[in-house]
């Protein structure tokens, strides 16, 4: 059994931890039709119940690490992603193939009745309360709010982690600086999700369930709620040990790990590796290759892109100059994170900008 | 498992409530527990154990030593004195052994009667003996010189007392069970002897032909030890005894030099 | 109803059902969260110690009315009925004073109330207005007659209520006169039961009654119950939380009920009682539960009540799995303050008894302590309180004079190999340097520091050669004269000491002439040696020379030492050289040396990287520091801080020390580390029992917070105990002496080997209570023999005027004598009281051990101290409580006591009207009177 | 006499109402008419004024879209929100009992809450179900989205939906600190580190040394974000007081009222989405 765990141990490593979540992303729209169906869904289940199991059986430090209490919220997150995941897409499938058919979405079958909220609405709400209530006495019966040494800055544990549902943002600060991963994109996200009704001008699937009649709105943003967010979270709990390093799910956290990091600014790259020559003194200078990138990335490419893919010009057509030039930012804001990673793992790229001098560092 | 906690404990708790209703009066409450308390203390049987303890391989010859230090002592004596430390006959058979139940026992009350240690010519009489807890060891000191009673015990008190005069008597007891407790004179650096202090009167010192008995056993299973000052504890010996049976037990030490 | 077309989303039924179920689910939690509170562990445990503590109750109960006198109790119960019957014969009398002394209430009730209240009342408001007119001026005449008139009246009041109650309370006695008989029956028969109440009303309240059940039951507990959390709140000792103090609280005795109760020494856990009541937990010990708590000792979470959360550690495997299966018991997670296990408690005394040199009643802690200083711990570790001490090792500025250089290479590769005892410890050949690059480069290390060592050696030669002697007599010498008491030597194996160097193997290591010369007089060779003079006499010294000039080991001599490789040297030389000039520049560096210079080089570098100055005193490494980490504060080191390597233990300090210990290389295991970098600490050897003392010492290091006024020996006689008691564990007067009741460790010897023990060195117990200063210090100075028949001689040690007066200080203060010390002399006798104590003397036989001048008792193996030396030698006060009882003062000293305690009866009724205070004190005056001049 | 008593009592008994009488007369009675204005709803009118007469149901429109009140469809996230939010403000209430906010008791505070404290899981209660509540809050969004529910009219409401997740997120958070053992300081000062790094305000931000007059920084680290976060250089007691009041009282004040907007423009604009 140790050589499974041995392997997986080998094989997840960042990029490839990536590479599989984008995979299984692809995969997951892609095959959208196959795993929906209940029998296979069910399957998927079992699954991933097994391959809990199973780590927890055969691997201590994953037990010991999945038995945190403060941890069993991230099954939780997990499951209940999962399932409601399967939910609307389920839903939004079986539309999908009356829409095809020329009929309307199962929810307009019955739209147009309505029912007395008493009893149908507020029963049900009741009943969910009930058995809200009992999932949460029955949670805090079983298991003990964590509770450690009392506070004292005299010595630090490691890992230090954020609370579980920032620990997105925390695996960010691996690839951006503080003021990006903690300040800039969060607030970007805010942005982002609050643009989303502004943006998005596709009368179509308002009030039902819908894949094919709303791919480019959902796309992203699952990619970003899952990939960027979801899995990351994940890996935050179960892959980051002592000194924010990476460890496969079942390896010992061991405190003196010691991983290469050897990574290298753009500047330094076209500077000294390309060109040959010493890093200006002047740091705007010295980054301007950088600056020319994130300018190129940001301002060029959304006009750039019109020209090259039809999409884009059908959705400049159709929203306008202003609401695309806001939709390509955010995308490609949210797209600079992949980004990054990739160039972090293919060319060990530590900042496309680096102004130390002004903690100006992208 | 907790639920069934919780119907154990109302079962109790209506008990206790039973309980309350029915109380006793003081007086018969008083009696009922005089009664079970005086069940508490043994008795004391009907079988006995008897038997030899010998010596087996060469005996070593009696020791002699000189009293002449204290003219007193020098005086009841003529010449050399003999060393009470190994006494066997030509047999082997050992004198001075301590023959004792080890396990298996309860605690017996103290006999009121005390045993006597005497000091005279400067010797300790007897050299070995037992005392039960509680019981009186009277103490005498029959010489007309000073004799100080050095009591080496660890479990229990130590003592050392000096008796000046002659005729002079100090009364000790023991408060726990301990074996041996050796005596010792330190006016007279010759003058030892050794006490076995039990909690039940199941003990017997060998005589002169080796022999030991032990009776007034209740019927059980004991362990059953010798103890001799030079050789020290015998292998233990298991008996099952019935009422009313006389069972025979040999005990041997093996001779060394 | 007819136009009600019902739509619907659910069916009614189907939710109903779901409603009514989950409802019921969400009951059944309620009450599981309800029971769950009530049926916390440490309720249980209290309900379960009140079963303990009533069946305890009831057998004690059983015992007092079974010792009870039955015919006395029957007796007084007729006795009590007769008396009742008594009284009802009075019954007429009875009624008539009840209804008199009624009636005597009514008429005080009446004149208090109805007549002397109000009139009060009016007259002291009278007396106001009185003063008030008068300070206007007015005339006040009518209302002073007024204010008369009524003080009159209240006086005549006050009178009648005095005769009212006059009457009342010879009602009363006569009353109590009827009743004086039964009343005295009564409360005979309440001082007889009174043991017997008294246990009774202990059963009931620990019995589980119909009130208990209510007080205790389901979510009726809050308003009394009695199952409560038990704490302690010390303010003494306040727990540092980094951002500030709070106060120390201890709930521990909420499970562990019994802790502080006599009586549960052998009840199971958690109700024992703590071992040593009265030195810990007990209200009138030194540690008292209310004052000290128990997490100060024992750590963990004080406040925390639930067996895991309160983070007990267990002493080791077997234990963690019973714990497991009794308690639940997990291993404590992310709380640094855990439990010490119980077998290192000791060391927590080091909190506050950190400063002081050794802590009795703690020989685990002591011994560790001791061991850390002898072994050589201290010479490379800094640690709190044992700093600046003698180096454990011998000074080698002069080895060449006392050692060859084959031997001292044989000896440093592997020390056991010539003496399995050696307290020298294993640098080499050990676990990670036995490889073959670690073989060549130690090897070229060792002879390179062999080199420097002579070459920095200044010469020696003995000044004495050695007499023909008698290995036989040497031996026994070498064995009474108190030799073991701080060496070892394998020809002796009822003790051991360790704390100077075991000496099997003498002969294959010194000449004779050494050992003659160094018995003679240590100094000769070593000026700073603690080694004391042991006046031998020339025959005695050569016979002990002999003895251990015979001590050989053959296999050791006939071993050849290790053979060092030139180029490996230079190897060696080239890594200390390359970081400071290059790998060019090191090669000319080097080749600008000679051989001598590279061996002086490596060595010198080598000395440096072992830290053997640590141990050794080393020309050219005098102020050299060392090598090892602080281990002041390790007990409260951060846990991930501790490199256990790829090793599997647990990762705690507990396993980390004893692993450290055991084999301090074996976290260098499966690492690729480069030679030079390679874990140094030495191999010592230690037996389990000396690890775990060590680790005890090491673990009680920690941070935590005492405030000063707690830590011990920083105030008072503290700082006098102190400065003796370091002078004490210097010279290691407890290697033979029993001080504080604690060490005699030779006494071992006497016990194993049956030897009298009497023989053995002297209990110094109150030493400063017996012996005059002058007399101490004159004597310290110029040892001579006190008890003629005792073998083991008192050394003379080679000490300054500051540790003589420190230690005559340290026995004084112990006794809360202190400077200025009180003049010692004892009454003078008078004439006639003279001749009868003399008498009383000659009747007690005093002389028939005591010496008295050069009257000697013919048996000099029972003899005991010259009582000519009293008068200068002993206080007074002293002597008249040793009289009384010797072995109180000195437990099992051969004195007897004439006086037998407690009933203090005089042997000699004949003297002093056998006033046995007054004998001891004429007696004592008696034998101040002796001295040289008039002894009889 | 007994037995007039006896047969007066039997007499009473005899004229004494059904119980489905005393149901009727309480039922009718002025006292319950004055609190239940309405019948038993089991009637068109009864269950229209059940939901109208009632200050908690008056939420919910008396009707509702038949597709809207499916389970499937709304999954009752945003209901379980808010069952979860008014849990955590009553366990919330009770904690506050308990403890105390400063570096002295703040900790033993929470350990006397699990070892005795009665009934023992108030804590569990209040910290689980913050867990929950931000899983419930995403889900929420998730299936907003996925039913393209923030389509026209209810822009904005999805707009106030971000913003409570965003209060959900800071509840937790500031609540992460209370407990003020290890776990929750280091969480803290791991995510309030970032706080030094905010551009132009933070004093590790980009920008932040530009903001100077005559050489002296006025962004600094006793001036700066950060510090005004943290009441200070580090967490420390400042730090815990600010988070007590910011997670008991500033918060939580926000949340409510943003939620009283939230729920009142799901109404507004035209209740549970569905197909048009």
């Amino acid at each position: 059994m140790h050589y499974i765990l041995d392997a997986i141990d080998f094989v997840l490593q960042p990029w490839s931890y990536f590479l599989f979540s984008v995979i299984a992303f692809w995969a997951m729209i892609k095959y959208r039709e196959t795993w929906t169906e209940p029998a296979f869904a069910v399957k998927l289940l079992w699954g991933a119940i097994g391959a809990i199991v199973f780590s927890m059986v055969y691997s201590d430090h994953f037990r010991e690490i999945a038995s945190l209490p403060d941890n069993v919220p991230i099954f939780l997150m997990v499951f209940s992603v999962g399932f409601f995941t399967w939910l609307s897409f389920r839903q939004g499938v079986l539309n999908d193939r009356r829409i095809a058919q020329g009929q309307p979405p199962i929810e307009k079958e019955t739209s147009d009745k309505k029912v007395y909220v008493w009893p149908d609405l507020v029963y049900v709400e009741f009943i969910a309360t009930i058995v809200g209530g009992i999932v949460l006495l029955v949670w805090s019966l079983c298991l003990h709010a964590p509770l450690e040494q009392a506070a004292t800055p005299a010595w630090t544990p490691n890992p230090s982690k954020a609370p579980w549902y920032f620990l997105g943002l925390q695996e960010m600060l691996v690839y951006y600086d503080p003021w990006l991963a903690g300040v800039v994109y969060p607030t970007l996200i805010l942005v982002g999700l609050m643009a989303i009704p502004y943006i998005d001008k596709n009368p179509k699937g308002a009030g039902y369930y819908t894949f094919n009649e709303r791919k480019l709105a959902i796309i992203p943003f699952l990619f970003g709620f899952f990939i960027l967010w979801v899995t990351l979270i994940f890996l935050g709990t179960f892959m980051r040990g002592p000194g924010w390093n990476f460890f496969g799910p079942y390896e010992n956290w061991d405190p003196h790990k010691v991983v290469v990091l050897n990574n290298v600014n753009l500047s330094e790259y076209i500077w000294v590796r390309i060109l040959g020559i010493g890093l200006p003194a002047n740091f705007l200078i010295r980054e301007m290759w950088g600056f020319l990138a994130v300018g190129a990335y940001l301002v060029a490419l959304p006009p750039l892109l019109t020209k090259k893919i039809p999409l884009c010009q059908e959705l400049l057509e159709k929203l306008g100059v202003a609401r695309y030039g806001v939709l390509m930012f955010l995308f490609l804001s949210m797209a600079s994170l992949p980004i990054k990673m990739v160039l972090r793992w293919l060319i060990n790229l530590k900042y496309v900008i680096a102004i130390p001098e002004i903690f100006f560092n992208i | 498992m907790e639920l069934k906690k919780l119907l154990a404990l109302l079962a109790i708790a209506s008990l206790g409530l039973t309980a309350g209703c029915g109380q006793k009066s003081e007086d018969e409450e008083l009696m009922a527990m005089a009664n079970s308390a005086s069940k508490a203390t043994a008795v004391l049987g009907t079988a006995s154990v008897a038997g030899t303890v010998t010596l087996t391989g060469k005996a070593p010859g009696t020791a002699m030593f000189s009293v002449d230090a204290d003219p007193v002592c020098k005086a009841q004596h003529t010449g050399l004195v003999k060393d009470e430390t190994v006494i066997a006959d030509a047999k082997g058979d050992l004198k001075n052994v301590i023959v004792y139940v080890k396990e298996g026992a309860g605690n017996y009350p103290a006999p009121a009667t005390s045993v006597e240690l005497v000091q005279k010519g400067c010797m300790y009489s007897p050299h070995v003996f037992g005392i039960q807890v509680g019981q009186p060891l009277e103490i005498e000191n029959s010489d007309p010189t000073l004799h100080n009673v050095h009591c080496l015990a660890v479990t229990n008190d130590s003592f050392n007392v000096g008796q000046p005069n002659q005729g002079m008597k100090t009364e000790k007891k023991f408060t726990k069970a301990e074996m041996p407790v050796k005596f010792k004179c330190d006016v007279h650096g010759w003058m030892h002897c050794f006490v076995g202090v039990f909690t039940n009167p199941f003990y017997s010192v060998t005589g002169d032909n080796g022999s030991f008995k032990i009776s007034g056993l209740p019927a059980g299973s004991y362990t059953l030890v010798a103890w001799q000052e030079k050789y020290g504890e015998s292998a233990p010996q298991k008996v099952d005894i019935k009422d009313g049976e006389a069972k025979s037990v040999n005990f041997t030490f093996a001779a060394t030099n | 109803m007819a136009d009600f077309k019902d739509e619907r989303a659910y069916n009614s039924k189907t939710l109903t059902k779901i409603f009514l179920w989950s409802s019921l689910v969400l009951l059944l939690c309620v009450i599981w969260m309800v029971w769950k509170d009530y049926n916390r562990p440490w309720k249980n445990y209290q309900r379960q110690f009140m079963q303990l503590q009533r069946s305890q109750a009831v057998d004690s109960a059983k015992e007092v009315v079974s010792d009870m006198d039955f015919a006395k109790f029957k007796q007084l119960h007729i006795d009590l009925k007769e008396a009742n019957k008594d009284l009802d014969s009075h019954e007429k009398e009875i009624s008539r004073l009840n209804d008199l002394s009624a009636k005597l209430d009514t008429q005080i009730f009446k004149v208090k109330t109805v007549d002397y209240q109000p009139l009060k009342a009016q007259l002291d408001a009278d007396k106001y207005a009185y003063s008030e007119e008068n300070k206007e001026g007015k005339d006040s005449d009518s209302l002073n007659k007024k204010i008369q008139a009524e003080t009159d009246k209240a006086n005549g009041y006050t009178q009648q209520l005095f005769d009212l109650s006059q009457q009342k309370a010879q009602a009363a006695k006569d009353l109590a006169d009827i009743y004086a008989k039964r009343d005295e029956v009564t409360s005979n028969i309440n001082k007889m039961m009174a043991d017997f109440h008294l246990l009774k009303a202990k059963i009931d309240k620990n019995s589980f009654s119909f009130l208990f059940y209510f007080r205790n039951a389901m979510l009726l507990d809050f308003l009394a119950p009695t199952i409560q959390v038990q704490q302690v709140i010390l303010k003494n000792l306040p727990e540092d939380l980094y951002f500030a103090k709070t106060m120390r609280v201890d709930r521990c005795m909420s499970c562990h009920q019994g802790i502080d109760k006599k009586g549960f020494e052998n009840a199971p856990q958690p109700f024992r009682t703590h071992p040593h009541l009265e030195l810990y937990v007990g209200p009138t010990s030194a540690h008292p539960m209310d004052k000290v708590g128990c997490t100060i000792c024992h750590g963990g979470m004080g406040q925390a009540i639930d067996f895991t959360t309160c983070a007990h550690v267990p002493n080791d495997e077997e234990q963690a799995k019973l714990w497991k299966d009794k308690y639940g018991w997990e291993a404590p997670e992310g709380v640094q303050s855990t439990m010490l296990p119980l077998k290192y408690t000791e060391g927590s005394c080091l909190k506050c008894h950190g400063n002081q040199e050794f802590v009795n009643n703690a020989p685990k802690l002591d011994r560790g302590r001791e061991l850390m200083v002898t072994r050589g711990c201290v010479g490379c570790h800094k640690v709190k309180n044992l700093e600046g001490l003698t180096k454990a090792g011998p000074s080698l500025i002069r080895v060449k004079g006392k050692l060859n250089q084959q031997f001292v290479e044989k000896w440093v590769w592997d020390p056991k190999s010539f003496n399995p005892a050696a307290r020298m410890p294993s640098f080499f050949q050990q676990t990670n340097n036995s490889d073959e690059e670690g073989l060549a480069k130690t090897k070229a290390e060792l002879h390179s520091i062999v080199q420097y060592l002579y070459e920095h050696s200044s010469g020696y030669s003995p000044n004495e050669s050695a007499p023909a002697g008698s290995v036989a007599n040497g031996k026994k010498v070498f064995k009474e004269i108190g030799c073991l008491a701080c060496h070892g030597i394998d020809d002796v194996t009822s003790h051991h000491a360790d704390f100077a160097p075991d000496l099997s193997g003498t002969g294959s290591k010194l000449s004779a002439a050494f050992v003659y010369t160094w018995i003679k007089n240590p100094r000769h060779f070593n000026p700073d040696t603690r080694m004391p003079v042991m006046r031998l006499t020339n025959q005695e010294a050569a016979d002990v020379t002999a003895y251990l000039m015979s001590k050989r080991n053959k296999t050791f001599d006939e071993a050849s030492a290790p053979q060092a490789d030139a180029a490996v040297r230079d190897d060696l030389i080239q890594t200390y050289l390359k970081p400071l000039y290059g790998i060019d520049g090191a090669k000319t560096q080097m080749a600008a040396m000679d051989e001598k210079a590279r061996e002086q080089f490596l060595g010198q570098k080598s000395l440096t990287k072992y830290g053997c100055f640590g141990c050794h005193m080393i020309s050219g490494f005098e102020t050299a520091q060392g090598i090892g980490t602080e281990l002041s504060d390790w007990g409260t080191k951060q846990v991930s801080q501790l490199d256990f390597g790829t090793s599997e233990y647990e990762h705690t300090h507990e396993a980390f020390v004893n692993a450290k210990l055991e084999n301090p290389r074996q976290f260098d295991k499966d690492k690729s580390v480069a030679f030079q970098d390679r874990l140094k600490m030495p191999n010592f050897r230690l037996s389990p029992e000396d690890r775990e003392a060590i680790a005890t010492a090491v673990l009680g290091l920690t941070k935590t917070y005492v405030p000063d006024d707690m830590i011990a020996g920083t105030h008072g006689n503290g700082v006098l105990l102190e400065k003796g008691r370091r002078v004490i564990a210097n010279f290691n007067c407890r290697g033979c002496h029993l001080i504080e009741d604690q060490g005699g460790k030779i006494r071992e010897m006497y016990e194993k080997e049956n030897i009298d023990l009497s023989l053995a060195p002297p209990n110094l117990r109150k030493e400063g209570a017996k012996i005059q200063v002058e007399w101490f210090h004159d004597f310290l100075l110029g040892v001579h023999p006190i008890r003629p028949w005792l073998h083991i001689h008192m050394p003379s040690f080679h000490w300054t005027d500051e540790d003589i007066s420190n230690v005559i200080t340290y026995f004084n203060a112990k006794e809360d004598q202190v400077y200025p010390f009180k003049s010692m002399a004892a009454d003078k006798l008078s004439a006639k009281d003279a001749s009868q104590t003399k008498a009383m003397f000659d009747k007690l036989q005093c002389a028939k051990c005591h010496i008295i001048g050069n009257k000697i008792p013919a048996d000099l193996s029972t003899a005991a101290p010259d009582l000519l030396q009293v008068h200068s030698r002993l206080k007074p006060d002293w002597v008249a409580v040793w009289l009384k009882n010797p072995d109180d003062l000195m437990p099992g000293v051969r004195m007897p006591s004439f006086w037998p305690q407690p009933d203090d009866k005089s042997p000699v009724p004949q003297y002093f009207h056998g006033n046995s205070q007054k004998q001891r004190e004429l007696l004592r005056d008696y034998l101040f009177s002796l001295n040289s001049g008039k002894a009889n | 006499m007994l037995d007039k008593l006896k047969k007066m009592i039997d007499e009473k008994f005899a004229q004494a109402p059904s119980p489905e009488a005393v149901k009727k007369a309480i039922a009718e009675g002025q006292i319950w008419k004055s609190i239940f204005r309405h019948g038993y709803p089991d009637t068109p009118r009864n269950r229209v004024m059940a939901v109208l007469s009632n200050l908690f149901l008056h939420l919910h429109p008396v009707k509702a879209r038949h597709s809207g009140v499916k389970m499937s469809y709304t999954w009752c996230m945003g209901g379980l929100s808010f069952f979860l939010f008014l849990n955590l403000t009553v366990t919330g209430i009770l904690l506050m009992f308990y403890y105390r906010p400063t570096a002295e008791y703040a900790y033993y505070d929470i350990v006397a809450l699990r070892e005795h404290v009665p009934l023992g899981i108030m804590r569990e209660i209040h910290r689980w179900g913050a867990h929950a509540m931000v899983i419930a809050v995403w889900l929420h969004m998730f299936r907003v989205f996925m039913t393209g529910s923030y389509k026209p009219p209810r822009e904005f409401n999805w707009v106030i939906g971000v913003v409570l997740l965003v209060i959900t997120l800071l509840l937790s958070f500031t609540g992460y600190l209370l407990p003020w053992d290890q776990l929750a300081m280091w969480a803290i000062t791991v995510g309030t580190n970032m706080a030094r790094a905010t551009p132009f305000m933070g004093y590790e931000g980009p920008g932040a040394s530009m903001i100077q007059i005559g050489g002296v920084h006025l962004v600094h680290g006793g001036s700066d974000i950060h510090f005004a976060l943290l009441g200070g250089h580090f967490v420390s007691e400042a730090t815990l007081i600010r988070f007590y009041v910011l997670h008991c009282v500033v918060v939580p004040i926000v949340a409510a009222t943003l939620m009283a907007i939230h729920f009142w423009r799901v109404r507004k604009d035209g209740g549970i989405s569905g197909p048009l």
